[in-house]
C-alpha cells in the first residue's frame, strides 16, 4: 500500500537569481495550497547546508514523504537533494524539481509572467511527485580497466596515472606512434624546456609499464555497454612490419624505392620520407611502419624483381600479409585525449599561405627551429627564388582564432605565448633578424606567460597591434598590409618569412568519435563537458572523461592537470569495482504486454528481449528488461501500442498529470 | 381520452408553435438518425423510419454529471433542473421502453436524474403504419400504436394525424392546441384501427416469445449461446442503441483539485462491464455476455417486472455488423427448449 | 485595441541536447517568452505522439518537441523513432484540421541557447496566430 | 467462383484433427446479410459461401478469441484455426505475424483472389433489403443480384465499395492455399475522399471531422471490428492513467479517433471494417487511408506485406522525412 502523498514544497531564491524575477512569497502561497501539499517554504539558497536540512527537518517533523523543490536545473541540483532526502531516510527518487531559474527568472524579466509561470511550474512538479515511485539504484561490478584514446601527453599522462594506481589500461593511438602534438614541439613556454626532452621519457614510460597495453597504429571501432562495463573493439591496423622483429635500425627506410619521397607528415611536410618509415627519430614504439597508400609493392602488386625493404631487413621483419587485426576488451572506463588539429590556413587566402613558401605556420616553425626538425634547428625558408635565413621576420596573431568569418569565435589560448617563444628562439638563433608580431590583444594569464612576454619584448621584439588585411609579394618581400591601430597608420611592411599563429581546431574526424561514444559538442565544436564548471572532465556519457585539447584549446600544464583529472575520475568505478545502475530504467508490465516486440526492435541497447511466461495456462511471450543494460531513455514506451513497458519515473501516470497540470484546465 | 383531427396543412403551424417548447424530433445526421432539437419556428418532417439511437438518450442521457466536488469541500454541487421538453415523432416501441426502464428506475431505490427529467418531458408518439424489416413489437407485448409511455399517441392517416391524448399531460398540451385541431369523426379513430392491423400483418420476421423465459433457465449451459455469439465483435451497437438497455457505470473525472461524477452508459456486451479490480472476469467471454443480454430482457426482468424488456424494436439485429439477430437468437432458444 | 492573445505552449524536451541547450539560454540570459512550459523527457523518443494530443486537450494552444540532432542523440536512437512516430501524428492532426501551427518539432543541441530562444519564439508565435484552441478543450459538458 | 472446390476443400482442412474450426461466412438471416461463420466439422461446410457480400475481414476473430484459462493439469487447445481470406483480409494476416499477434503455425490460411464486393448499405439504398435472404454473385466485371423478385444485373461501379475501388492487392498475400485463379489487380482509382478533405482549408476540415465526431457513440466497433485493434486491454478504456475519458462529447470521441487512426499508422492494411461496421456512418476509413498513404508514399512502405518485415513504427531510417522540424 502506498501512504497517502504528503508533500514539502521548496521555493529557492537563489540570492537574487530567481528571486529578483520571481514573486517566491506569491509562489510559495500558491504551492501552499495545492493538493497534498504540507509544508511550503521558500529560502536564500536551497542548496546550502541550511536550505537542506530546512528540508530534511520538514521531513522528519511533518512525516513529509514527497519533495518539490523549485530552484535551479534539475541537471544541476537534483544529485544534490536526492542526497538530502536519502540522508533522512526517504528514498531519492521521491523528489521533483521544478526549473525556475535557468527556465524561469533567467530567461524571462516580466516579473508577474515569470511570477505566473514558475507557479505552473511548481504545479506540475506537485502533480508528477505525488505519482512518483521509490526507486533503489542496482550496482554491478566495473571491469578493473580502462580506454584511453589517444597517446599524446594527455592520453599518456592519464594512462600513466591509471595504470600507476594499480589497473590495466588499453592505451589506442591512430597514428604509427605516439607521443602527439607535444613531441613536435621544440620548446614550451614560458619555460623554454626542450619539449622532447620532458616527453620521451613519458612516451617511454607508457609503452613500458606494465599495466599499460599500448596499441598503437590503431582505431577504436566499436564501444557497446555502459559505465563499468564498456565493450571495445579496436582494429589494429596492419604494419606490414613484425613489430617483434623489427629492430628499428632505418636500413628499409633507406634501401626503399621510394626513399625521401613524400612529405613527413611529422615535419608538418617540411621533410621528407619513405613509404616505410618512422615518424620521427624518438618515435615509440621504434618500429617501422609501411604506408600502405604508398608503398609500390601494396599500391601495384610489385616493387622491382623483390621489395628493397625486405632484402634491406635482417631481422626479416617485414611481412606483406599482415592483416588488420581486431582486437576486443571490456573496461570500466573511459578517457578521451584525442587532442587537436591546427587551422588550415588556406581557409584565409589573403594570407597568401598556399602561395607563398615563406609564409608558414605556427607549428611549422616548431619543426623548422627544432634541432630534430628537417633543417636541424636552422631557420632556412625559400622565398619562391632561394633558401634563405630570413631576417626580417612577422608573426600574424590570431589566424583561425577569434574569428567569425571562418567559424571559430573562440581564443585558441596558445598562439600568443608560442609566437612570443617563436619570437625569442628565432633572436636566439639569428640575433640580427628583426621581429615583428602583428596582433588584436596579447592574451598571457598564464603562471609566468606575462613575464614571458615582456621579456621577449625586452629583446626587441616589435609587437603591433592590427590585424593583417593581406600578404602580398614585391619583389622578393612579402608586404604584409596592416593597419597600426593605435597609431591609425596603414602600414606595407616586407618581410621575408611570415609565420602565422594559427590557432587550435577540433580534430577533423571527431565525428567518428562523437558516433562512438555518443559525445556532445560545445558551439566551438569541441567536445562538450557535463558542466562547464563542476564537471569539466565528465561527459553526458557516464564513464567517459575528457583530456586535453578535444574539450578546448589548452597549453602543456592544463592539458596534464585534465588529464589527471581525467585519470581520478575514471579511476573511480575501477576503485570501487563497481558502478550503480541507473535505477529510472523501465520496466514491463506483463500482464498487459501483447508480446508484439516492438519495443525489442528499438532498444537501441538491445536490453529488451522476449520471454516464454505461464499466463492462466497458456505459453505467452511478453518483453523482458535487462535492467543492466537499459539506460531508461522511454523509446520503447512510446512505442508500445498497450503502453505496457514504462520507464520508472517518467512513466505515463506520471507525465499525463504534469501535462494536465501546464495545460492548467481546472 | 380524446380523439382530434390535425390537418396535414396546419403542420407545420403546429410544429412550428410546439418548437417554442424545446421540441425534438428526428433528424439525419450523415447516416445517423436521432432526436435534435427543433429550432424554433421550424417544421418538422415526419418519416416512415425509425431513428438509429433511440429517444432513451434524451431522457437517460449517454453521459451526465451526477455532481461537481472540490479538494478540501464537503458540499457537492448538484446540477439543476433540465428544462421541460417535447419529443414529437417518438415511436411507440420506444415510449415504451420508456415505461420499461421507469420501473427499473423506480424499483428499489428511486432515481432522481432519471424520473426527474422522464417527467418533465412530454412524448407525443407516431403510430406506425410501415413496421421496418426488424419490427417485431407485437409479439412481446406492444403494438405499432401501443400508447404506453406515451402522452400523445399521433397516427398518420393520410391526410390529416389523428392525435389522441392519453395522460393529463397530454390532454394538456392537445387542450393547448385545439384552435389548430377539430374532434375526430369515429370513422378516423377505426381507420387508424385498420392501420394498425395491416401494420402488425406486415411483421414477418417475429417470434412468439411464449415459453422463453421459461425456457432460459434450463439453457443456461447449452451450446447455443456458443453458437450464437462466435461472431459477435463485443461492441456496444446492440446494447447502446436498445431503447430498454439502460445499464451504466459512474466514474469520476478529476483535473488537478476538481472534477465531477458522472453516470455514462455502460453495456454488458464490453469484456470490462464484469471485469473485477482482481482480473477476474465472472463473464469472461463473449458467449456469457450475449447469455446475458438476452437472459436480461427476457428473464430476469420478466422476473422482477412481469414484463419482458425487449420493445421490438429490432434495432440489434438491423445494426449489428455481423448479423447477430435476436429473432434468430430467440427462435433457437425455442428450438433448444 | 484587444489585449494580446497569449498562448500557452507546452514543450516535451529530451533531457541531454534541448533541455541542456534550454537551459544554457538560461545561463547565457537569453530572454525569450514565457509562454512555454517545458516537460523534461530522458529521450524525444520518449515522447508518446498522444502527449500531443493530449496536451492540446488539456489547455495548451502549441505543443513542441524538441531533440538532439541527427546523429547526435544521446540513446544513439530516440530522436530518428520521435521523428518518425510525430511525423505521422503532425500528418494526421493536419488532416483532421487541427492548425499546423499549433505542433512545432525541433532539434537542439545543448550548445544553441540562440536556437532554442528562435524555436521558443516561432511555436509562440505560430500558436498565437492559430488562436485559443477552446474547441478541442477536454471539457465537462451537460453542466 | 467455384463454390464446391471451396466447400470440398474447407471440408477436407475442418476433417483434419489439427484444425479447430474453420472460418468462413454464411448467409445472414435476412436481407443481403452475411454472417462469419465458425465451421467446426464437414458437415458444416453447406452453408459456407464466398460472394461479393462477404466483405467482412474473418481475421479480426484471430485476437478476438477469447483465451479462457487452462484448468490445471490440462493442455490448452493447439489446433489451428482455418480461415478464408480476401487480399485485404489476408494483409491482415500478414501484419498479424510481424507483430507476433498469431503464429504462424497456428493458422491455415486458404486464399481466395477477390474480384471486389458490393457496399452492402449502397446495394439497399438503389434495391431495398427484404426479409428475405438474397444472394449477389460476381457477373463478369459487374453484379447479379439474385432475389425473390428473379435476377437482376447491378454495374460494379454502381454498389463497389469504396476500399475496393481503392485495392491494391485484391489477391492474397499470404496463404497455404488458394482457391481460384489471381485476378488481374484493377486500375487503382484516386482516393477521392482522402483528397477531397485536404483540399479543404484547415477550418473546413475541422468542421468536417466535428461533425463526424460529434456522432460518435463510442460503442467501439470499430476498434472491435479492427483485425489489429486486439490489445486485450486498450489504453483507451484505463483509468490509469486516463488517456481518453470514457464521457461522450466532441472532445473525447476526437481524442479518442486520433489515437486509434494514430495506433494503426503504418499498420492498417486498409480493410474498412471499421468504417463499414461505424452505426454512426463516420469514415473512419479515410483517417487511416491518410496515414497509409503518408506512409507509403514518404517512406516507402506498406504493411502487411511481409511477414518478415520491421514493424514500421518500430523503426526507421536515418534519412526519413524530416523538412517539418525547426
Amino acid at each position: 500500500m502506498t501512504e497517502k502523498p504528503k508533500l514539502g514544497v521548496y521555493i529557492c531564491h537563489c540570492g537574487i537569481n530567481i528571486a529578483a524575477t520571481v514573486d517566491v512569497e506569491e509562489v510559495t502561497e500558491y504551492a501552499q495550497s495545492l493538493p497534498n501539499v504540507v509544508v511550503a517554504r521558500n529560502y536564500s539558497y536551497m542548496c546550502s547546508d541550511p536550505g537542506q536540512l530546512l528540508i530534511k527537518n520538514d521531513i522528519k517533523e511533518h512525516g513529509l514523504n514527497r519533495v518539490v523543490v523549485a530552484s535551479c536545473s534539475p541537471r544541476m541540483h537534483e544529485p544534490t537533494f536526492r542526497k538530502a532526502l536519502q540522508e533522512v531516510g526517504l528514498n531519492p527518487y521521491y523528489l521533483e524539481m521544478a526549473n525556475i531559474r535557468e527556465q524561469g527568472s533567467w530567461v524571462h524579466e516580466d516579473r508577474e509572467a515569470a511570477t505566473a509561470k514558475a507557479k505552473t511550474l511548481v504545479a506540475a512538479a506537485v502533480a508528477k511527485v505525488r505519482l512518483l515511485e521509490p526507486l533503489t539504484s542496482r550496482e554491478v561490478d566495473a571491469e578493473p580497466a580502462a580506454l584511453v584514446i589517444g597517446a599524446g601527453i594527455a592520453g599518456i599522462q592519464a594512462a600513466l596515472d591509471i595504470a600507476d594506481a594499480g589497473f590495466k589500461v588499453y592505451l589506442v593511438e591512430k597514428s604509427p606512434s605516439v607521443g602527439g602534438r607535444m613531441a613536435q614541439l621544440d620548446k614550451t613556454f614560458p619555460t623554454l624546456d626542450c619539449s622532447a626532452c620532458i616527453l620521451t621519457p613519458k612516451m617511454v614510460d607508457a609503452a613500458n609499464h606494465p599495466n599499460i597495453e599500448l596499441l598503437a597504429y590503431s582505431e577504436v571501432e566499436e564501444v557497446g555497454g555502459f559505465v563499468g562495463n564498456f565493450d571495445v573493439k579496436v582494429r589494429k591496423k596492419a604494419r606490414y612490419v613484425d613489430v617483434s622483429k623489427c629492430t628499428g635500425c632505418g636500413d628499409c627506410a633507406k634501401e626503399c624505392r621510394l626513399a625521401n619521397r613524400f612529405p613527413n607528415e611529422f615535419d608538418e611536410g617540411l621533410g621528407k620520407r619513405s613509404a616505410i618509415y618512422l615518424p620521427f627519430p624518438q618515435a615509440v614504439p621504434a618500429k617501422y611502419t609501411i604506408d600502405p597508400e604508398k608503398c609500390l609493392f601494396l599500391t601495384r602488386g610489385r616493387c622491382g624483381k623483390s621489395p628493397k625493404c625486405v632484402d634491406a631487413c635482417r631481422a626479416e621483419a617485414i611481412d606483406f600479409e599482415q592483416k588488420d587485426e581486431i582486437v576486443t576488451f571490456k573496461v570500466g572506463a573511459i578517457v578521451v585525449a584525442t587532442g587537436f588539429d591546427v587551422f588550415d590556413p588556406a581557409k584565409k587566402p589573403e594570407y597568401g599561405y598556399t602561395d607563398y613558401p615563406n609564409v608558414i605556420t605556427g607549428l611549422e616553425m616548431e619543426r623548422l627551429v627544432s634541432a630534430s626538425g628537417p633543417t636541424g634547428g636552422d631557420i632556412v625558408v625559400h622565398n619562391g627564388e632561394e633558401e634563405i635565413t630570413p631576417k626580417e621576420i612577422a608573426f600574424i596573431q590570431c589566424v583561425g582564432s577569434r574569428d567569425q568569418s571562418v567559424g571559430n569565435e573562440y581564443c585558441s589560448r596558445v598562439c600568443c605565448m608560442y609566437t612570443a617563444k617563436q619570437a625569442h628562439l628565432i633572436k636566439d638563433k639569428i640575433p640580427d633578424a628583426t621581429v615583428k608580431v602583428y596582433y588584436m590583444d596579447v592574451r598571457a594569464f598564464g603562471k609566468g606567460f606575462e613575464e614571458f612576454y615582456d621579456r621577449v619584448r625586452r629583446e626587441g621584439i616589435r609587437y603591433v597591434r592590427g590585424n593583417p588585411s593581406e600578404i602580398f609579394k614585391r619583389g622578393n618581400k612579402l608586404v604584409v598590409k596592416v593597419e597600426d591601430t593605435l597609431t591609425a597608420t596603414p602600414l606595407e611592411d616586407e618581410f621575408d618569412l611570415v609565420v602565422l599563429a594559427v590557432g587550435l581546431e577540433p580534430r577533423s574526424d571527431d565525428r567518428k568519435i562523437i558516433d562512438l561514444l555518443r559525445l556532445s559538442q560545445s558551439p566551438d565544436r569541441f567536445f562538450l563537458e557535463a558542466h562547464p564548471k563542476l564537471r569539466p572532465v565528465d561527459t553526458a556519457s557516464d564513464g567517459v572523461f575528457l583530456a586535453g585539447c578535444c574539450q578546448g584549446p589548452k597549453d602543456i600544464p592544463d592539458t596534464v592537470a585534465q588529464a589527471k583529472g581525467a585519470a581520478a575520475s575514471a579511476l573511480i568505478p575501477l576503485a570501487r569495482g563497481k558502478v550503480a545502475i541507473d535505477a529510472q530504467v523501465a520496466e514491463v508490465i506483463e500482464d498487459t504486454c501483447r508480446g508484439c516486440g516492438f519495443c525489442v526492435s528499438i532498444c537501441p541497447y538491445t536490453a529488451i528481449e522476449l520471454v516464454t511466461i505461464n499466463r492462466m495456462g497458456h505459453s505467452v511471450e511478453v518483453a523482458r528488461v535487462n535492467e543492466a543494460l537499459c539506460k531508461g531513455c522511454g523509446s520503447c514506451s512510446a512505442g508500445c501500442l498497450s503502453n505496457s513497458i514504462q520507464p520508472r519515473s517518467f512513466r505515463d501516470r506520471q507525465i499525463l498529470p504534469q501535462i494536465a497540470a501546464l495545460g492548467g484546465i481546472r | 381520452m380524446s380523439a382530434m383531427l390535425l390537418h396535414k396543412e396546419k403542420w407545420s403551424e403546429f410544429t412550428g408553435k410546439l418548437s417554442g417548447k424545446n421540441l425534438w424530433a428526428p433528424a439525419v445526421q450523415g447516416e445517423m438518425k436521432k432526436f435534435a432539437r427543433v429550432a424554433e419556428g421550424q417544421t418538422v418532417h415526419l418519416d416512415e423510419d425509425n431513428t438509429t439511437v433511440p429517444p432513451k438518450a434524451l431522457v437517460f442521457p449517454q453521459t451526465e454529471t451526477l455532481c461537481r466536488f472540490s479538494l478540501g469541500q464537503t458540499d457537492l454541487e448538484l446540477p439543476g433542473l433540465d428544462e421541460e421538453m417535447v419529443l414529437l415523432g417518438v415511436r411507440p416501441c420506444d415510449a415504451r421502453a420508456m415505461a420499461l426502464v421507469e420501473k427499473l428506475f423506480r424499483w428499489d431505490f428511486e432515481d432522481p436524474y432519471y424520473l426527474e427529467r422522464r417527467e418533465r418531458t412530454t412524448l407525443i408518439g407516431l403510430a406506425c403504419n410501415e413496421p421496418d424489416l426488424n419490427c417485431f413489437c407485437s409479439s412481446v407485448g406492444g403494438g405499432p400504436a401501443s400508447p404506453e409511455g406515451l402522452d400523445i399517441l399521433m397516427s398518420d392517416l393520410g391526410e390529416s394525424y389523428l392525435l389522441e391524448d392519453i395522460t393529463e399531460k397530454g390532454k394538456a398540451l392537445v387542450e393547448e392546441f385545439k384552435d389548430l385541431l377539430e374532434e375526430a369523426p369515429a370513422d378516423a379513430v377505426k381507420q387508424k384501427e385498420q392501420l394498425v392491423e395491416d401494420a402488425v400483418a406486415k411483421i414477418k420476421w417475429n417470434v412468439d416469445p411464449e415459453g422463453i423465459p421459461e425456457a432460459l433457465p434450463q439453457l443456461w449451459e447449452d451450446p447455443l449461446w456458443e453458437k450464437v455469439s462466435a461472431a459477435c465483435l463485443g461492441c456496444g451497437i446492440c446494447t447502446y442503441l436498445c431503447p430498454t438497455c439502460h445499464c451504466f457505470d459512474i466514474q469520476d473525472e478529476v483535473e488537478g483539485p476538481a472534477g465531477r461524477r458522472c453516470r455514462m452508459w455502460d453495456s454488458c456486451m464490453f469484456a470490462e462491464y464484469t471485469k473485477h479490480t482482481s482480473g477476474h472476469n465472472p463473464r469472461p467471454t463473449r458467449r456469457e455476455r450475449t447469455r446475458n443480454r438476452i437472459n436480461h430482457k427476457y428473464s430476469y426482468f420478466v422476473d422482477k417486472f412481469g414484463v419482458i424488456a425487449c420493445v421490438g424494436c429490432g434495432r440489434c439485429s438491423n445494426l449489428c455488423p455481423v448479423n447477430i439477430d435476436l429473432i434468430d437468437i430467440l427462435r433457437q432458444v425455442k428450438a433448444a427448449r | 485595441m484587444s489585449e494580446q492573445f497569449e498562448p500557452n505552449i507546452v514543450a516535451f524536451l529530451c533531457n541531454w541536447c534541448s533541455y541542456a541547450g534550454a537551459d544554457l539560454a538560461g545561463t547565457s540570459r537569453i530572454q525569450y517568452p514565457a509562454n512555454i512550459k517545458i516537460i523534461r523527457v530522458m529521450c524525444s523518443g520518449r515522447v508518446n505522439p498522444l502527449y500531443v494530443v493530449n496536451a492540446l486537450q488539456q489547455g495548451a494552444d502549441g505543443v513542441l518537441v524538441s531533440g538532439c540532432h541527427p546523429g547526435d542523440c544521446h540513446y544513439m536512437e530516440g530522436n530518428f523513432y520521435a521523428r518518425r512516430r510525430l511525423k505521422l501524428l503532425k500528418e494526421l492532426l493536419e488532416f483532421t484540421g487541427v492548425d499546423p501551427r499549433r505542433f512545432n518539432m525541433s532539434w537542439v543541441s545543448a550548445s544553441e541557447g540562440h536556437k532554442w530562444k528562435e524555436v521558443v519564439e516561432k511555436a509562440v508565435e505560430d500558436a498565437r496566430a492559430a488562436g485559443p484552441f477552446d474547441q478541442f478543450r477536454r471539457r465537462q459538458i451537460g453542466w | 467462383m467455384d463454390l464446391d472446390k471451396l466447400r470440398k476443400t474447407a471440408a477436407e482442412i475442418v476433417s483434419r484433427d489439427d484444425v479447430k474450426y474453420l472460418l468462413g461466412w454464411r448467409r445472414g438471416t435476412f436481407g443481403y446479410r452475411v454472417a462469419p461463420y465458425f465451421i467446426e466439422d464437414a458437415a458444416g461446410v453447406d452453408e459456407l459461401i464466398f460472394s461479393p457480400l462477404c466483405i467482412s475481414n474473418l481475421a479480426t476473430y484471430l485476437t478476438l478469441v477469447e483465451k479462457l484459462p487452462v484448468p490445471r493439469g490440462q493442455e490448452p487447445d493447439q489446433r489451428k484455426v482455418a480461415l478464408l481470406v480476401k487480399g485485404c483480409d489476408s494483409r491482415a494476416v500478414a501484419q498479424l505475424l510481424v507483430e507476433k499477434g498469431i503464429k504462424r503455425e497456428e493458422v491455415v490460411v486458404i486464399g481466395l483472389p477477390c474480384p471486389g464486393m458490393v457496399d452492402r448499405e449502397l446495394l439497399a439504398e438503389k434495391y431495398p433489403e427484404t426479409e428475405a435472404a438474397a444472394e449477389v454473385k460476381w457477373d463478369g466485371e459487374d453484379f447479379l443480384l439474385v432475389g425473390e423478385g428473379g435476377e437482376t444485373a447491378i454495374p460494379r461501379t454502381e454498389v463497389l465499395a469504396e476500399k475496393c475501388r481503392l485495392c491494391r492487392h485484391p489477391n492474397p498475400v499470404i496463404s497455404d492455399l488458394t482457391i481460384g485463379e489471381p485476378v488481374e489487380p484493377w486500375a487503382t482509382a484516386d482516393d477521392s475522399g482522402v483528397a477531397e478533405i485536404e483540399a479543404k482549408e484547415t477550418a473546413e476540415r475541422w468542421a468536417y471531422w466535428e461533425e463526424q465526431f460529434s456522432k460518435c457513440i463510442r460503442c467501439y466497433s470499430c476498434r472491435n471490428a479492427c483485425p489489429l485493434c486486439y490489445c486485450e486491454d486498450c489504453i483507451l478504456d484505463r483509468l490509469d492513467p486516463t488517456w481518453v475519458n470514457r464521457a461522450v462529447n466532441f472532445s473525447e470521441n476526437t481524442a479518442f479517433h486520433l489515437a486509434r487512426a494514430f495506433h494503426l499508422a503504418g499498420r492498417c492494411i486498409e480493410c474498412g471494417e471499421c468504417e463499414r461496421v461505424c452505426p454512426a456512418g463516420i469514415p473512419l476509413g479515410k483517417l487511416n487511408r491518410k496515414l497509409a498513404r503518408t506512409v507509403r508514399e514518404e517512406y516507402g512502405f506498406e504493411p502487411g506485406l511481409d511477414p518478415e518485415a520491421e514493424p514500421f513504427q518500430a523503426g526507421y531510417k536515418p534519412d526519413d522525412p524530416e523538412e517539418f522540424i525547426l
